[in-house]
Order: structure tokens, then C-alpha cells, then sequence
């Protein structure tokens, strides 16, 4: 496979579920173009420098071209400066660089996914009452994203609706149980919950279920656990990215751009809001993901 | 010869002994009082029922954990090697479609295997535990992934399979008292770890190694054998640990465990176990654990945020040992 | 110098001994241990083996019971060639041994560590019961009087001596050895423990006995075997040879025994004055004051508190009350570092616990008390002068080392006493409490230490000097203090009898009560 | 009585000194054969810059607990203190504005200050190490969440902060060879290290107290003074590597921290310094600290899919201790 085009992928995570998708992705973009992929990512969205320490290493190895999911576009800067130096092309994925370096970024918008959630709460709810976000991390930029998305468009658009907690598990199944139990016993009037990414979703499913709560709950990302509980409906439904697509479209775009091609500035691979109904919706049976 | 013993003496150590023990408490139960006087719903009986859930795993594996350092030893590997049972049990069950007791023995034996080895490796090679589990840690974590293909497994198709860890025998025979077995499993592991360190060979072995091993090994007792043995068994605590985690999260997450090795460990140094080996009880390791948990719930009951609710379990994990250490001193 | 060939012995020779050994090599990294070695042991005697520190003893024993392998020579049981290569093999062929440095599991009860190993179970379980019993019943036949459930820890030295010579006689071996058993044992202990020895003898019991108390291989053994840097020099009968004798063997040459002139301190000025010290019932008001130039002995029995006191005067442990006085002037300390600040030295009886730094080389431990001395700008050491002191003490005090920077804990335990004596030195306190300094030392070093005690007690300072030795006391003392549980009982001048030192040394408060009661 | 030291054997130690240390890097040497042999990427300039960058922050914390560990003590908070120490230097130069050397200043000195605290609650008040700094490392990483307002900040005002690690001293005069501040910054802070420890009073009492605490303290020596001022000494390191990774990414991460401390005590014991106290070196420490990051480095060059990279470095750890072991023991 030498004169196979040789891509690294440097992502944000690995073993979380909407890793895996994107890395699935990107294996079917790679078999559909003939192209090399490797992915990587840190264990947690906290590990700024472990990235940089990956791209380093990914930079050694003198790929064809990168894909980078930026846990601190600022901190990546002079890599990517680096990269750009040598001629290596960058495709930005998941979220952006705040820089001119990479040729395009395939993309979800977090804020207005987790806006479209808080949307979808107030709805289930009945436009008021309190609700509560468990998410993943509290520094990350998704996890930023995603709780200012949900809490300002609440704060916004429905005056009536109380956020009244908002407690981050790492996106850790069993922490997220626990602490969306103890969310749920201090405030037992409690109308819903947000699981800002899958395993925080899990986590208050399980929670909910644990305790026999009949709160509504809407989840962030698919995975077989989260669907199987939208179908049963201890979720009342989730917001989804479209992950094996961003995976396909960062190699598409890197291929594209050893060829040579013009290429947007942003790939939008867009978010999908799914429940029991619509699930097996071509469009969006398409963007789900095990 | 004078005896020093004297019978006063005796029973004053033996007061003691028992004052001793309930004041160990002490941390856990101010720590109650605060909090049930800071919220009402404290103290409620589904709130217990959670803290005790919550304390399940990690009890479990804090057990484990005492038994090893005990020993003189530390296991770094019981989080990820918990993660690799349930990954074992998903593989026996889900993949396999085996029944349900295959799946238990299975992800048991495996904790086991993995001890063996790490025992092995420590007592034969002579690797530090520190290192020889560190390794552990990471093979596991490793592994988990390799075989589950980095995907949760589900247990859909065992249907009794949570029970293990949700269900109540408790109370479907008394309905107003709905322990989860998952809390009877951690009582039961402990008094099973409480009854071999107090009433074994292999727990006489244990506090023995912790305390010389050298002198130990000096009176002819197959050393390295004992020390296989410990690790063997709290492997198989792990295994445990995996199946009340799987269990309860209805699927083997197989990148979930690193980290959990410190809270264990946190719980069996807050319980008074030394780690420098030779003493150490199961009933100091329960409360330990007891404390972590009681603290994560009642702070985040208080609607603490969340950096502060860090900032005060460290304050409080050190306060609640430094008042241990007085009160000995006391005694 | 005295031939192994002298053989006559006073237990008739069996035609096959029970152990034989012959050429026995072993080196350490950089220390040749033993060459050539031999020894033999008959059923039914008492074989006493001799040598100053370092000489191999220790080593040759361990090889016997199988804590190290030999790199050369011959070991045969009952005449049978053997390879004995674990302490477990030992034990079945009937070979038990008590270690010179305690190999107690500290956390364990007296009974528990005595049996450790062959805890008697029923249905799998451990019968605590039976094995408190079992151990009891040793203490029993011992006169011991111990409770088996106490933990070791919680002992003094010398109880956990005897619960290591319980744990050995619980193995009803056929080979016994004894390394320094008596070094932290009072006369009383010591009388009991030849008892045994004597029963264990009529079993055909054969018993090796290691020990530098010269006294006690004329009164216990039936046969001596010298050694000197692990080489073998001879076997002599101890009936029809004098202790002279065996010295010679040992240091090959003759020790000069000069007893010592005691100068006039009657008017030296007080150094350290000591003022109803209490503490509980360990200390009970005890007053006593040294003079400049003075060696004050302390007498007493096992558990008679003279360790509490030192340590009480030099901060190591609290006290309850009293006043300390140095050079006139009252001082509060409250840790080791006052009283290391005012001039006060403390070498405690426990070198492995709380003498020796085992894990830093000799050189470290001999400046350990005296680095702010070697502490330059910066904080840097003067690594040069450190040598020097080191290589000095080792010269005056004849340690026997590979080098200065040897680990102490490769010392042999005589050696590592000297090491933590050179530490005080050093320091160059004016008041120096000794607890113990010549246990595990051998003779020619003992009259060393004790030369230079009053080398040190003629330059001026003022010594203490605690001991379970009576002969010690008689000939270092200038003054002997008496302490029966916690009290001082009184003060005696140095050329005092035995009897009149135990009296003192046993006059329980009971007894006392009674005489006034009379 | 004779004197054992004859001349010959003394020159056998010595050789065998020297022959040891040269042989301690024998781990370190075949990995990099092995990757060197198996990509032709991994021997190249960039490469090697690249490790060593990778090394400068997990070494110099390793650094700092090496201290601790030879005192026979732990420090679980140098990783969050790391980060505590990059949040003090961000706020004092990003928040208020002032110039860069108070920054570095401050950075090292908060370092100090919370070892110091550390260090105090040890040694007065008798709080095993392992739990003090466990509850340091909670308090550090809420506070500086609590401090940075739970974001990143950006350096971008100080144009020179990048330069303390990314820039290259050695580069602007040997153009070829740019060399990272970064790595010369690990360099002198081991150099330093090394010095304290062989030659001044501070580092003998460090061993001392690993050795024997008791023993040093019935010599007259001030314990507690000497075992703070170690954890003082420590947190200053962290609060270098603080300023090393805040250079490094050009801002405060303030969420970063927890686990490094496994890596950085790993790199501890696989150089050699016994988790029990009274050895260790600081030659030892960045051997392991750079064994670490070639695995990692070199695994990744290799592409060796990342669940792999996992076992296979928990396999190599484990080999390379027992490797050292058995050099240890031959000779
Ligand atoms: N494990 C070891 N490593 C290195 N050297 C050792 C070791 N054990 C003993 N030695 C050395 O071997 C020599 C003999 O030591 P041994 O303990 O047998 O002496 P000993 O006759 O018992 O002395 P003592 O009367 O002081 O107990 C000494 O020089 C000692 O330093
Ligand atoms: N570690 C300990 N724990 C509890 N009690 C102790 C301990 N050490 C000593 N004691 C008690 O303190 C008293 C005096 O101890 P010790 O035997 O050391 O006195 P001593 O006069 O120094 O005797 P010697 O030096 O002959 O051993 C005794 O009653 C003893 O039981
Ligand atoms: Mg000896
Ligand atoms: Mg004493």
C-alpha cells in the first residue's frame, strides 16, 4: 500500500461511540478513494497537550495529508503552521481552527443543536417548570457549546422554564447515573433533563429509570443503548449529528485537496432531532449510528 | 519476669477496642448529620438507596484493593480489569449466547486469570506491584477495547442480567425496603473478604506479608504462592466489580474504568488501611468508600457547583483523616 | 594459638555428627564471607561459635538453614550429603534457627507469628483458639510469662526475643541455632533460657550457640568453634580452656584486660541534673544528676523503664513532669533536637529501628546527627570532610567495611552498632546517654567501646550508660542508678557489689510496702 | 582485626558503578533500535525534537515526585497543581496584565506555596502523603476551574510566553539543532535536581528520611522542617511545568491535569527509585519519563492502531523493569 495516499487523522476522542463513527467514515471513505487512514485521539477532551504530542507524532510520520478535530485550535497553531510549512494539506473536523491554515472544516453547529434540544424540552414539557443539563466536560469545546446552546436559548425564548442545575460527568455513564440521581432527589419538581453528549444521555436515562422518574429526557448523539431508548422511550428523543459523515468528508475533502480542488469553507454535515417517530426515517435512519 | 499484661489492662484494651470501632464512624456520621440538617432530601430512604448504589462498584473494588495492599502491595489495574470482565461477560453472553451463569463464572474466572498473572509477575519476576499493575492497567484498558471492537455490548437478549445489579430479592420479599442486590453483593463480597482475612490461612498470609515478608519467607512459608494467591483473589473481586457495573448499565463499556483505581484506593486509605501494608480492615474500607459517596451525593443534593463540590471533597477527604489520626492518638 | 585437634569433648563423639560442614565459600558484592569454613555438631551437645564482628557466623548459620546458598563446599546431615536451599527445606530436615536481627511480622500477635506458617486449622478455618493455646503452653514450659493475643509490636526487644526463641523451640528440630539469643536479655531471662537449653540437650538435642557474652560460653557450652574472617581457626573443648584462650583464637592476639583507673569526679561541676521526671507508671519521679568527666551506670531488670528515662530526658517521647538541667541552667526540650542542641547525645538500644539509616551508606549514617556541620553556602556538603570523619571513626572504632561508602545495612550487627556510636561521636556531644552500646559487640571491640568511654569521660563529658550487663556497669561505672519499675531505687558508688545492685533492682513497690508495714 | 578493603575490590565496585549506569539506559537504547529499524521517520531530527518536547512536562513533574518519593512520601497533586500554576500565571499576566517575569515568578511561587501547605499538613499534622496530596489535587483542580472561570486563558497578550517553551536558544545559534527551550528547561531543572540531591543538605536528609525517618529524627535533626521544605521544593517543579505547558499550548487549560500524575510517578519507578524511599535518581527519572514517550511516540509513527498502542505499552513497561531487574541482579 505504498502508493496508497497516507491521511492521519488527529481527533478529539477515540473510544466514545461518536468517535467510532467518525472513524467509520472515514475506513468507508478510505476504501471508496483508496486512501491510507489512521485515527487517533486522547482519552479525554481535558488533554490539550496529548493531542499536540499526537500531531507531533502524526507530523513525523510525513502523511499526505491531516485531519484535526482541535480540542484548542489556539494551542494547535504552531503545528498546524508547521504542517502547512512542509506542504502537508489540513482538513479541519467536528469543530473549527481558529485559524486560515486548514482548507475547510466539516462541521456540526453545537450552539444551534443544543438551542434545537432546548426547543424540543420546552415543547414536552409544556413551556415551563425545571429543567436540568448533565453534560461531559466543562471546558471542552463542545461541552461549552452545547450547555450555552441549551441554557441561553431557555433563558431567551421561554421565560417560564427554570435551568436549575447544570453538573458535568465527563461523559462517564456511571458518574452521569449518579449525579443526574442526585439532581433528581434534590428537586424532586424536576421537568427534564438534557444529556449533552451519549454517555451523559445514558447516564440520565439510567438514572431516570433507576428511580422510576417520569421526567423527560432528550439525549445528544445516537449509539444502539441511546436509540434503544428513544424506541422505548425513556428518552423522549436526542439530537443527532451526522459523525460518519463529518469522518467521510474530512477524507473526501483531503483527497480533494491533494487533487488539487476548490473546496468550501465550512462542510455543514448538519444535526437531526429523532424520536420514536422518525426514526426510521430514510433521512434519518441514514445518520444514525450504533 | 514481670507481666505487663496486667488484667485491668486487659479490659481496658478491650473498651477500647469497641469504642474504637464505633468512633470510626465518626467522619461518616458527621458528615450524614450535616448533610440531613443542609437538605431535607437527604435523608430520604430512595437517596440512602442511591448512595448505597452508588457505593456498590467502587466499594467492590476498594475491597479488592485492601486485600492487595494489605499485602504491603497496590493494585492499579482494578479498574480497567473490572471493565475487562464485563467485557468478558458481554463476549460470553451477547456474542456467544451463552446463559447467564456461563457469563458469571466467566467474567470471575477472568478477574482471576488476570490476578494470577499480575501475582505472578510480582512474585516471580520480582516487578514492582506499582509497575507490574500499572502495565496490568493498561493491557486491560487495552484489550477491553480489542475485543469488544470499541463498542459497548449490550446484554438485550439476557434479560435477567440486570437484575443482578437493579433487581431487589430484598424487596420483592419486603416490599417496603427495595435494596437493590447489587448493594447485597457489595455486603456479601465484604463479608467474604471480612471472613478470609480474619478466619484463613490466606488472610493470616496476608497481614504476614504486609507486615515482614522477609520474615515471612525466613519461616519456611511458600511466599510468592500466598502472594499469587491475594492477587488471584482480588482479581476475582474485580470480577465482580465488572459484573455489577455491566449489569447495571445494561452493556460492557469497554473504554470506561481508568481512574476508578484512585477512588478505590482513596477509600481504603480514608478507611485506615496503611499503605505501607500489614493492617487494614474490610469494615474501614466500606466506610471509606461510604464517605466518598455520602460526600459526591450530598454536595451535589446542596446544588454545590461542581468545581466547588471538588474543592470541598479534597478539604474533607483530608479533614476526615486527619480527625481519625487524632482520635487515635487519643485512645 | 590452640589446634583444632584438641578433641575432648565431654559428650562422648558419636561415630556420625549431625551436621558437618566442610569448606564452606561465600562471597557478598565485595565482601568475601566466608572461606574455607567448617564446622561440626553432635546430637546432645552444646557447640558455642565464636568470632569477632564480621567474622561469618551469622553468614555460615544462614547457609545451614538455608537462607543463603553456599558457593563452595560441603554440608552433611547425619553424614548424608545435602542441599539445603530454602528456610523451609531446613525445617523438614529438622533444622531451626533464631536470626540475630528480629524477623518478627510486627502486626501479628505473639501466636500468630510462633506459628506462622503451621497455623492449626479445623475444616479450613484457623483455629485461633488452639493456637493461643498451643502458644501458651510453649510460654508455659519457658517460665515466660506472655499473653499469646498481645501484639508484637507492643513489646519490648526483649520480649520479642523470646517470642522468636518460642517460635524456634515450637519446631522440635533436631538442630538448634541460637544467634546472640541473649543480647537483648536480662540475667534473670538469661538463666531461664539455659535451662531450656539444658532440657533440649538431655532430648540429644544439638543446639549452636552464638553469642560475645564470654561468661556464657563457659557456663553452656560444650564445645567452641572459632572463627575469623570467615576463615575457620579451631575447635577447643570450653571446659579445659581458658576464656583467654579463645580470645586469642578470636582477635589472634592477647587482649590486655587493665581495669580502668576511676579518677575523683566528686567535685567535677554538674553537667545534667535531672528533677522528678514523671510519666504515668513508666516514670515515677525520678531525680539524679551526672558530673562532668562522671559515667553514671544504669542498672535494673527487663521493663525497669532506664529506656523511658533516656529517651523521656532527650525528647524522643513526652513527659509528664520534671526539670531538666544542663551545665546549671534549666532547659526545655521537647524533641531530639533540643537535646541535641543543648549537647545531648542519645544512642538508643534499637539500632535497626531507630539508630541506623539502613538504606544510606556508612559514611551518611556517621555524619547523619553532625551535617549542619559539613553544610556549606548553599547548603552544599563538604563530601571531602564527611570521608575523612567517616574514614576516621571506622579507623578508631576498627568497623569493619568494605569501604565508607558501603550500605550499613551490609554490615554485619556488630558493625552496625559501631556505626551508630561513630554517629555520636562525631556529633561531639558534652553529655552522651549510651542505651545498651555493647549489645551484638564482640570482645575485642567491647574493650574498644569501653576504653573509649573513658577516653570520652576524662576529655569531660558526662555519660550514661545503660546496661543489662552487670559486669559492664561494675566496670564502667562510676556511679551506679537502680531503677525497679519506673522509680529510681537508689544510687550506689562504683565499686558496689552485685548483690547489692540487685536488691535494689527488684525492690518492688509491694515489697517495700510490706518492709514498712513490718 | 583486618581490613577487608583490599585495592582490587574496591576497583571491581567502581567499574561496576560505572558499567551499571551505562547499562540503566540499555531499556531506553533498544526501543529506539527497534522503531529506528522499523520506520525511517523515527531517527529523524524533527522526530527526536518532537520526544523530547513530548518529555519536557511529564519529566520535569516526574522530577518533582521523584523528591517526594525518595522521602518515602507520594505526590498524587502534581498534575492538577501543574495546572493550578499555569491558571496563577495566566491570570497574573493575562487577567491583570502585568509583565512576563512576575508571571514566571508567580507561577513557581504558588507552586511553592501549595507544596509547601502539602508539606505542612504531612509532616505536622500526620496525614499519610498519599491522602494529604490526593486532597491537594481535588482542591487544585476546583480551584482552578473556580479561578479561571472554568475557561482557557490565553496568552496572547504576552507575545513572549510561547518562546519559554516552543522557542529555541540553542536554534537562533546553531541553526541546525533547534532545540526547544521546553526541553532545555527539563535539563536544568534534572541538572538542578541532581545537585540538590548529591550535594546539599536537603537531598542527603531527603534520603535520610526515605531510609529511616526515626533515625534521623532521635539524630537531632529537624524532620518535619526538612520534609516540608521537600514538598515546598517539589511544588515549585510543578509550578515550572505549569509555565511549561501554559507556553506550550499559549494559554491555561484549566481542566488538564488529573492522570498526569500516574504518568509522571511511572516514569519515577521505571527509573529505578523505589516507591518505598531512600533511593532513586534523578538520571533514573528521565530515563523513565523518556521511555514513556518513545513507546508512545514510536507506536504511533509505526501507526499501531490506538487500542493497541495501549497494551503494548503496559506489556513494555512491565519488560522493561524486569529487564532492569535482571541486570541488576547479574551483576
Ligand atoms: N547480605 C550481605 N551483603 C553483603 N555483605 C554481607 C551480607 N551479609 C553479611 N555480609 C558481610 O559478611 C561478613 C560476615 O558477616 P556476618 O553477619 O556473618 O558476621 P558475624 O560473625 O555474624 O558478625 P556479628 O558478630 O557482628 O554478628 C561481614 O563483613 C558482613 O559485612
Ligand atoms: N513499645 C511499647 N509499648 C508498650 N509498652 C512498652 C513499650 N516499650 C516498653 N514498654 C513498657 O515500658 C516499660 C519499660 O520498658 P523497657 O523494657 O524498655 O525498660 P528498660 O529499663 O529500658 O529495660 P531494658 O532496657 O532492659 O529492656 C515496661 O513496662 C514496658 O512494658
Ligand atoms: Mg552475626
Ligand atoms: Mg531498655
Amino acid at each position: 500500500a505504498q502508493d496508497q495516499v497516507d491521511i492521519a487523522l488527529i481527533s478529539k476522542g477515540f473510544q466514545h461511540q461518536f468517535w467510532q463513527a467518525v472513524k467509520a467514515g472515514a475506513d468507508k471513505a478510505a476504501a471508496e478513494f483508496g486512501a491510507n487512514v489512521t485515527f487517533e485521539g486522547p482519552e479525554s477532551e481535558s488533554q490539550v497537550d496529548r493531542q499536540m504530542d499526537m500531531l507531533a507524532a502524526a507530523l513525523s510520520r510525513q502523511p499526505d495529508a491531516i485531519g484535526f478535530a482541535a480540542l484548542d485550535s489556539q494551542a494547535a497553531v504552531p503545528l498546524l503552521q508547521q504542517a502547512s510549512d512542509a506542504g502537508i494539506p489540513i482538513v479541519a473536523f467536528d469543530s473549527g481552527v481558529d485559524s486560515d491554515i486548514p482548507l475547510t472544516t466539516a462541521t456540526t453547529d453545537n450552539v444551534a443543536a443544543a438551542a434545537l434540544a432546548a426547543d424540543k424540552m420546552a415543547e414536552l414539557i409544556g413551556g415551563e417548570g425545571k429543567v436540568a443539563v448533565v453534560a461531559h466536560d466543562q471546558t471542552s469545546r463542545t461541552g461549552i457549546d452545547r450547555v450555552d446552546g441549551f441554557v441561553n436559548r431557555m433563558k431567551e425564548a421561554y421565560p417560564n422554564i427554570e435551568v436549575v442545575s447544570v453538573q458535568y460527568g465527563g461523559g462517564d455513564q456511571l458518574q452521569s447515573t449518579e449525579i443526574t440521581k442526585s439532581i433528581l432527589l434534590a428537586n424532586p419538581d424536576l421537568k427534564g433533563i438534557f444529556g449533552a453528549n451519549e454517555g451523559s444521555a445514558i447516564g440520565v436515562a439510567n438514572g431516570k429509570t433507576e428511580l422510576g422518574s417520569e421526567i423527560v429526557v432528550i439525549g445528544f448523539d445516537s449509539g444502539a443503548a441511546q436509540k434503544g431508548m428513544v424506541e422505548s422511550g425513556v428518552m423522549a428523543g436526542a439530537i443527532t449529528q451526522n459523525p460518519v459523515g463529518i469522518g467521510y468528508e474530512t477524507v473526501k475533502a483531503a483527497i480533494g485537496a491533494l487533487n488539487g480542488e476548490e473546496l468550501p469553507e465550512v462542510i455543514d454535515t448538519g444535526f437531526y432531532y429523532y424520536d420514536a417517530t422518525n426514526m426510521t426515517d430514510p433521512e434519518i435512519a441514514a445518520v444514525l449510528y450504533d | 519476669m514481670t507481666d505487663t499484661t496486667a488484667p485491668g489492662q486487659k479490659t481496658g484494651i478491650r473498651i477500647s477496642g469497641a469504642f474504637h470501632r464505633l468512633l470510626a464512624f465518626s467522619g461518616l456520621i458527621a458528615l450524614v448529620v450535616v448533610f440531613s440538617l443542609a437538605s431535607p432530601n437527604f435523608m430520604q430512604t430512595q437517596n440512602i438507596l442511591a448512595i448505597l448504589q452508588a457505593t456498590s462498584v467502587n466499594g467492590v473494588l476498594a475491597i479488592a484493593a485492601t486485600l492487595v495492599i494489605i499485602t504491603g502491595g497496590i493494585d492499579l489495574s482494578v479498574g480497567t480489569l473490572m471493565t475487562f470482565c464485563a467485557v468478558i461477560a458481554g463476549v460470553i453472553l451477547t456474542y456467544w449466547g451463552l446463559p447467564l451463569p456461563l457469563g458469571v463464572i466467566g467474567a470471575i474466572l477472568a478477574g482471576t486469570v488476570v490476578g494470577f498473572t499480575s501475582g505472578t509477575i510480582i512474585a516471580k519476576l520480582k516487578v514492582p506491584p506499582f509497575i507490574a499493575t500499572l502495565g496490568m492497567m493498561l493491557i486491560m484498558k487495552g484489550l477491553s477495547l480489542v475485543i469488544s471492537g470499541t463498542r459497548p455490548i449490550y446484554f438485550n437478549d439476557t434479560p435477567g442480567f440486570t437484575q443482578i445489579s437493579l433487581g431487589s430479592m430484598v424487596g420483592s420479599v419486603i416490599p417496603g425496603l427495595p435494596i437493590p442486590n447489587g448493594v447485597l453483593i457489595l455486603f456479601a463480597v465484604a463479608l467474604l473478604a471480612a471472613f478470609i482475612l480474619g478466619k484463613t490461612a490466606l488472610g493470616r498470609y496476608t497481614f504476614a506479608l504486609g507486615s515482614n515478608e522477609e520474615a515471612v519467607r525466613l519461616s519456611g512459608v511458600n511466599v510468592d504462592r500466598w502472594k499469587i494467591a491475594v492477587y488471584a483473589l482480588a482479581g476475582s473481586i474485580c470480577g465482580v466489580a465488572g459484573l455489577l457495573i455491566a449489569s447495571r448499565l445494561n452493556s460492557a463499556q469497554p473504554a470506561l474504568g481508568q481512574g476508578y483505581e484512585l477512588d478505590a484506593i482513596a477509600a481504603v486509605v480514608i478507611g485506615g488501611t496503611s499503605l505501607s501494608g500489614g493492617r487494614g480492615t474490610v469494615l474501614g474500607t466500606l466506610i471509606g468508600a461510604l464517605i466518598i459517596s455520602v460526600l459526591a451525593n450530598g454536595l451535589r443534593i446542596l446544588s454545590v457547583a461542581q468545581e466547588w463540590q471538588t474543592v470541598v471533597t479534597g478539604c474533607i477527604i483530608i479533614l476526615a483523616v486527619y480527625a481519625d489520626i487524632l482520635r487515635r492518638r487519643k485512645l | 594459638m590452640v589446634g583444632g585437634s584438641s578433641e575432648r569433648a565431654t559428650t562422648p563423639a558419636p561415630a556420625v555428627p549431625l551436621v558437618e560442614m566442610t569448606g564452606v565459600d561465600k562471597s557478598f558484592p565485595g565482601v568475601r564471607a566466608l572461606i574455607g569454613a567448617q564446622f561440626d555438631l553432635r546430637p546432645g551437645e552444646v557447640h558455642a561459635l565464636m568470632g569477632e564482628n564480621g567474622a561469618g557466623k551469622s553468614t555460615l548459620m544462614k547457609v545451614l538453614s538455608g537462607v543463603y546458598s553456599r558457593d563452595a563446599g560441603v554440608v552433611k546431615l547425619d553424614g548424608v550429603p545435602v542441599e539445603i536451599t530454602s528456610p523451609r527445606q531446613a525445617q523438614d530436615a529438622g533444622i531451626s534457627i533464631i536470626h540475630q536481627e528480629l524477623a518478627l511480622m510486627r502486626d501479628l500477635t505473639a501466636a500468630q507469628n510462633i506459628f506462622i506458617g503451621r497455623e492449626p486449622r479445623r475444616f479450613g478455618i484457623l483455629d485461633e483458639g488452639q493456637l493461643n493455646r498451643d502458644a501458651a503452653a510453649i510460654f508455659a514450659s519457658m517460665n515466660l510469662k506472655l499473653e499469646p493475643t498481645v501484639k508484637v509490636d507492643t513489646l519490648t526487644i526483649a520480649k520479642q526475643q523470646m517470642v522468636e526463641i518460642a517460635k524456634a523451640l515450637s519446631y522440635r528440630s533436631r538442630v538448634l541455632i541460637m544467634d546472640e539469643p541473649t543480647a537483648a536479655l536480662n540475667d534473670a531471662e538469661i538463666a531461664e533460657l539455659f535451662a531450656i537449653i539444658v532440657r533440649l540437650k538431655a532430648e540429644g538435642v544439638g543446639v549452636v550457640y552464638i553469642s560475645h557474652k564470654m561468661d556464657e560460653i563457659k557456663r553452656i557450652s560444650d564445645r567452641v568453634t572459632v572463627m575469623r574472617d570467615g576463615e575457620y581457626v579451631g575447635t577447643v573443648p570450653a571446659a579445659d580452656t581458658s576464656i583467654e584462650t579463645i580470645i586469642s583464637m578470636m582477635v589472634g592476639r592477647t587482649l590486655s584486660n587493665e581495669t580502668l583507673a576511676i579518677p575523683n569526679t566528686a567535685n567535677a561541676p554538674v553537667a545534667l541534673e535531672v528533677k522528678n521526671l514523671r510519666r504515668g507508671r513508666e516514670i515515677r519521679d525520678v531525680s539524679f544528676s551526672v558530673r562532668q568527666g562522671e559515667i553514671l551506670g544504669f542498672a535494673g531488670l527487663m521493663g525497669a523503664g532506664r529506656t523511658e528515662v533516656a529517651r523521656a530526658i532527650f525528647g524522643a517521647d513526652r513527659k509528664e513532669g520534671g526539670e531538666i538541667w544542663v551545665h546549671g541552667k534549666r532547659v526545655g526540650i521537647s524533641t531530639p533536637r533540643d537535646a541535641v542542641e543543648k549537647g545531648i547525645g542519645y544512642l538508643s538500644e534499637d539500632r535497626k529501628l531507630f539508630g541506623l539509616a539502613t538504606g544510606l551508606d556508612v559514611r551518611n549514617n556517621i555524619a547523619l546527627a553532625s551535617l549542619d556541620r559539613f553544610t556549606g553556602p548553599g547548603g552544599v556538603l563538604d563530601e571531602a570532610g564527611m570521608e575523612q570523619a567517616a574514614k576516621e571513626a571506622i579507623r578508631q572504632l576498627a568497623i569493619k567495611t568494605p569501604s565508607d561508602t558501603q550500605e550499613a545495612r551490609l554490615l554485619s550487627g556488630g558493625n552496625q552498632q559501631k556505626v551508630v556510636i561513630a554517629k555520636w561521636l562525631l556529633r561531639d556531644c558534652d553529655i552522651l546517654i549510651f542505651d545498651e552500646p555493647t549489645r551484638g559487640i564482640d570482645v575485642g571491640a567491647k574493650s574498644e567501646i569501653y576504653k573509649l568511654l573513658n577516653n570520652l569521660a576524662a576529655q569531660g563529658k558526662a555519660i550514661i550508660v545503660i546496661s543489662s550487663e552487670l559486669p559492664e556497669i561494675l566496670r564502667l561505672s562510676h556511679r551506679i542508678a537502680v531503677m525497679c519499675e519506673g522509680r529510681l531505687t537508689g544510687v550506689l558508688p562504683g565499686g558496689s557489689s552485685q548483690e547489692d545492685i540487685m536488691r535494689l533492682a527488684t525492690m518492688r513497690e509491694t515489697a517495700m510496702e510490706l518492709r514498712h508495714a513490718g
